[in-house]
């Protein structure tokens, strides 16, 4: 039995408000704002209560998928890393790494950010890398 | 932000304009009815009658993409009556006599005729903004997403410079990022042009640090923004496109023709949590996780940089979204280490000089804000204190420019869209969410009730909205919130996405589309 | 107090009196909330009575609440079989009271730590019962309830309330965080998202019906925790009305939940048919 | 609301009747030919415990100027007690729309059997009249929401 709550940062709109995640043995219950929060100091909006239903919900992706004969099939990470890996540099090998571009997100943290356009410039070697910063 | 959200609850005049602050950003629009409480001026700039502009002063009611013009009537009041900051514009800026010039032209009168403001607001919005005894401006996507919204921008800039409002305490020019990581992920060089930290990819000696730390050679040109990734799809040159935690089948403009660029798209990667309308075009779909089920951090709107807490083992045999990139990247041959993200934080604060002071130890309780250049910095309150950026401040002189289309004879409204308080974005989210979902479920256009009269509807009752783009059913909502000739959608519902109407004219600069005003007609279902 | 409550916590797990205990600990800057339990030791020596450290004292006065007695329900519905220990100030006292009375805890498996509050704390929470009766140490009793928000809105005119009231309810943006920090809310289906009786989808929430609706809820429930008013992002005194609610249910029927032991709301039970019509 | 608005007013008034006895009042009122006020637009239930508070608020929020729970004496419940807890919700009601600004008048409760066919349709007049005098209601007026603001015109 164990019951505990991690502070964490809501990932909705831009304000930034602090969210405790209600864990109750290994599951995620629901969300509590933050009292001490100098953001929200304790309140939520409508979105950021409800912020772990998404997190839980049903139609989240379990497994890797690759379109095999038109449609969407479950594989291994192991398969499908290497196909994607393998068709990448091959499109680079053919036609340089500026056929290939890259969205990053805005919902996505700094780290994986940072790793995003790392890989997109130092591995792959083109500046075609790009988010929804305007949408 | 230039300021701090905190700040806005002690100002003592707060323009907002393009921002439907209570809907989009709560926790904000808190702050600022906390102000109006203390006796703040409220003004609201914005066509519709949104619901803080029920507690506002002035409410102003201008026509749809008239910002620039408004604006400038705003500062040609201004300086007719020599509130101006006289010192301030002498000792921290340049460039006021281009922008006095093109100002003159502005009299209330005549902005009057473009905006649809009665020329008394106009004076009264200045003299409010001028003479209290600080004031702040918000604005939101309802200013930038223009084919002029860098204008847009720059105009907020040169009335907040013209009094006085950058540098100092609850002033500022404060922009609401609509994503909550939007701030970060431009901060850590997600943009064709530039690294980390706004280092330009063409500038040699930044990109020397960074060849140096990841020990590989890194290309000088300037990469394509997310519409001309579209267009190379279109055109072959663009062979392979790699989509983390974005849908853009569905967030931009001119949907059809994003469709048609992503369905040729030879190698279409997407990373994401759920099934997507972007994922119906994808030839791998890897599963990433949750905010919830990793660490890291974000940077909110007023650039505070805050952890992200692992709270949960990621859902299935999905994986962290950096530990796939990692993956991917090794396999190209560039190893990439997922080390702790603190090790990570360090990497990029040691990159990147905004964040040179960032840790994780630092970041425990509530985080910092950026600028923070080393690990003694208490981080930044508001930008800009004593001395600009780039020295002086710049004023831009600017001209009213009209929106990309016209209405006419065949699409005689404006259409504009945004947010319900209910979804967020395309609803990938929140529309997965039962709660949310159970509030607000179906699509609708909100139109007047006058309009709808005359299109002989009546509600509840489906209707057609129609573009050049395209068309979409949904059901009309009346409302007198909204003027006469104009209709609102809200872009979160796929199966009438307000996106498959909207233009795809950009703004010329930042590349941001026009996706808040279009010409549309109404008709009966 | 924070030493004793340690010494009392750790005391309940050793004995294995109880298998839990929900309370607050010190965790990355902040009280958060907390299950403790016995093989779990180390937890102990951060455990917090929400008071704040450092910078954050600064930023936020007073102390930390959380609704400990809703978290306590939601791990006893996973875990029936368990006993557990929880912190409680007054409110939350009341509030474990109140979830008793309505048949939400157990009784027998639940064990109060009581907390009482400065006198500061008590005047600046307007508590209408400061001290804990399962208090763990001894404390004077205190005087109850400030009256001055209702007498205040009982001095308007009719039309002067209403204009207020709308003024106040306008705000909303119905983010539904009145109910979700209410303890004492533990209905699955709520009547506030049925679109039959308040509308959907806008903002301001239908205005009155949202919080009528709302406050009728709180008839013989309301503890006067506060807990709504700490969530309400637009600072809209709903707790008065609910202070409201429950001054005329205790002027009709003598009933304060979650201040006695045992009893039925007034509307839980037919009674005699006695009560006055008007 | 207008002035002009205010002269011609006509209250609408919601009554909740329960099938039992007051509905059956109601109904004896019309055979007996009685005239009075026409302004009750009566919904019949089943008890007047059948009447949950959210009705009444419902009622309100729809731009009810006033609300008329109507239930069988004390004692001549058909449920037997039914009536014992609209009783206590109605007295808690009344005082917390008050607080809310709404006077505590628009909402009313009264035992009316099924031979009283007389004392509903006096009910109907003094009700009536006494909405009258109290005008609109205020519910109308509030400038937020497009429903309320469709009713103020209706």
């Amino acid at each position: 039995m164990r019951y505990e709550t991690i502070p964490t940062t809501c990932s909705y709109c831009g304000c930034g408000c602090e969210v405790l995640l209600q864990v109750l043995d290994g599951e995620l219950i629901g969300v509590l704002p933050s009292k001490a929060s100098p953001i929200n100091e304790g309140s939520l909006c409508i979105k950021g209560w409800n912020l772990h239903e998404f997190v839980v919900s049903e139609r989240r992706l379990r497994k890797p998928m690759l379109r095999k004969g038109g449609s969407l099939v479950e594989t291994s990470w192991e398969e499908a890393l290497d196909e994607v890996a393998g068709r990448l540099a091959k499109i680079k090998s053919e036609s340089g790494p500026d056929s290939i571009a890259a969205l990053s997100s805005a919902k996505c943290t700094n780290e994986e950010n940072y790793l995003m356009q790392r890989f997109v410039r130092a591995a792959i070697g083109t500046n075609n890398v790009d988010h929804c910063a305007r949408l | 932000m230039t300021n701090s959200i905190a700040e806005l609850e002690d100002a003592a005049c707060i323009f907002i304009i393009g921002s439907n602050t209570t809907e989009a950003h709560p926790l904000v629009a808190n702050r600022i009815l906390r102000a109006k409480q203390k006796g703040a001026k409220l003004i609201v700039a914005d066509p519709r009658k949104i619901h803080i502009a029920e507690f506002a002063d002035i409410h102003l009611s201008h026509r749809l993409g008239s910002d620039v013009a408004l604006i400038n009537g705003i500062m040609h009041v201004i300086l007719a009556e020599g509130w101006e900051a006289k010192d301030y514009i002498a000792s921290r800026t340049e460039g006021f006599e281009a922008l006095e010039r093109v100002v003159r032209g502005y009299t209330p009168e005549k902005v009057s005729g473009i905006t649809g403001v009665p020329a008394e607001q106009i004076r009264a919005v200045a003299e409010a903004y001028a003479r209290s005894a600080s004031s702040s401006i918000v604005y939101a996507m309802g200013i930038t997403q223009h084919t002029t919204g860098v204008d847009n921008v720059k105009s907020l800039a040169n009335l907040a410079m013209l009094c006085g409002r950058i540098g100092v305490e609850c002033g500022g020019v404060n922009p609401l990022r609509g994503q909550n990581n939007v701030q970060g992920a431009c901060d850590m060089g997600a943009l064709p042009n530039v690294l980390p930290g706004y280092q330009k990819v063409t500038d040699e000696a930044a990109r020397k640090k960074f060849e140096q730390a990841w020990g590989v050679a890194l290309p000088s040109e300037v990469g394509l923004t997310v519409m001309k990734m579209m267009n190379g799809l279109h055109a072959g040159s663009v062979r392979a496109l790699y989509v983390m935690g974005e849908n853009p089948a569905m967030s931009d403009p001119n949907s059809h023709h994003v469709r048609e660029a992503l369905s040729r798209a030879e190698l279409l990667v997407v990373q994401d949590i759920t099934l997507t309308e972007t994922t119906e075009y994808a030839h791998a779909v890897l599963p990433g996780v949750s905010f919830a089920e990793k660490d890291g951090t974000f940077t909110n709107t007023e650039r505070r940089v805050q952890r992200v807490r692992k709270g949960i083992e990621p859902v299935g045999d999905s994986r962290e979204d950096g530990w796939i990139l990692c993956e991917l990247s090794r396999r190209l041959g560039h190893a990439m280490e997922l080390e702790p993200a603190s090790e990570l934080m360090d990497e990029i604060a040691g990159l990147t000089p905004s964040y040179g002071g960032m840790r994780y130890d630092r970041l425990e309780a509530f985080g910092l804000q950026w600028p923070c250049p080393d690990a003694e910095h208490p981080g930044t309150k508001y930008l800009h204190k004593d001395k600009f950026a780039r020295g002086r401040g710049l004023f831009h002189a600017i001209e009213y420019q009209p929106p990309a289309e016209a209405c006419d004879d065949e699409y005689p409204m404006q259409l504009t869209t945004g947010r319900s308080f209910v979804h967020f974005h395309t609803g990938t989210m929140t529309r997965r969410s039962p709660s949310l979902d159970e509030e607000q479920k179906d699509p609708f256009v909100q139109m007047h009730p006058e309009d709808a009269e005359a299109h002989g509807i009546s509600p509840p009752g489906q209707v057609k909205v129609i573009t050049r783009r395209g068309s979409i059913s949904l059901e009309a909502k009346l409302s007198a919130r909204i003027p006469k000739g104009m209709l609102f959608i809200p872009f979160h519902f796929a199966e009438a996405a307000a996106n498959l109407l909207t233009i795809d004219a950009l703004d010329p600069i930042a590349g941001i589309p026009e996706y808040k005003v279009c010409a549309a007609r109404v008709e009966r279902e | 107090m924070r030493e004793l409550l340690k010494t009392r916590v750790a005391e309940m797990l050793r004995e294995g009196r109880v298998d839990g205990v929900v309370g607050l600990i010190e965790s990355h800057g902040e009280p958060l909330p907390y299950l403790f339990t016995a093989d779990d030791t180390a937890a102990l020596e951060r455990i917090s009575t929400g008071e704040l450290q450092g910078r954050l004292a600064e930023l936020i006065p007073g102390v930390v609440r959380y609704p400990l007695g809703k978290i306590l329900t939601a791990v006893a519905r996973k875990h029936p079989d368990k006993r557990f220990g929880v912190m409680c100030r007054a409110c939350d006292e009341r509030v474990v009271f109140g979830l008793f009375q309505n048949l939400q805890l157990d009784p027998d498996k639940v064990e109060i730590l009581g907390l009482p509050c400065k006198e500061e704390l008590a005047r600046a929470c307007s508590c209408p019962a400061p001290a804990p009766r399962s208090a763990i140490v001894d404390q004077p009793s205190r005087e109850a309830w400030d009256r001055a928000d209702l007498e205040r809105i009982d001095a308007m005119a009719l039309d002067e309330r209403f204009a207020f009231w709308v003024e106040e309810l306008g705000r909303c943006i119905k983010c539904y965080g009145c109910r979700n920090a209410c303890p004492v809310c533990f209905c699955d289906v709520c009547t506030l998202q049925d679109d039959g009786l308040v509308k959907k989808g806008e903002i301001p929430a239908e205005l009155p019906a949202f919080q009528l609706t709302r406050a009728w809820h709180m008839v013989g429930r309301c503890v006067d925790c506060g807990l709504c008013q700490e969530a309400c992002p637009m600072d809209i005194p709903i707790r008065t009305i609910y202070r409201k609610v429950r001054s005329i249910v205790g002027e009709l029927f003598d009933y304060f939940p979650g201040e006695r032991d045992g009893g039925k709301s007034p509307l839980e039970q037919l009674g005699d048919g006695s009560f006055p019509i008007q | 609301m207008s002035a002009e608005e205010t002269a011609r007013f006509e209250p609408r008034i919601v009554a909740f009747c329960c099938n039992w006895c007051s509905y059956a009042g109601a109904d004896l009122a019309g055979g007996m030919r009685l005239k009075y006020r026409p302004n009750l637009v009566p919904i019949r239930v089943m008890c007047s415990a059948r009447v949950a508070p959210q009705f009444i608020i419902r009622a309100f929020q729809e731009g009810a100027d006033g609300v008329l729970v109507a239930g069988c004496h004390i004692g001549d419940c058909h449920y037997v007690k039914g009536n014992f807890i609209t009783a206590k919700r109605v007295a808690i009601l009344r005082r917390l729309i008050e607080f809310m600004g709404i006077p505590r008048e628009r909402l009313r409760l009264e035992w009316i059997a099924a031979s009283e066919g007389d004392k509903y349709a006096r009910v109907a007049d003094a009700f009536t009249e006494e909405i009258r005098a109290l005008g609109p209601s205020p519910i109308k007026d509030i400038r937020f929401g497009e429903r309320s603001r469709s009713c103020a015109s209706c």
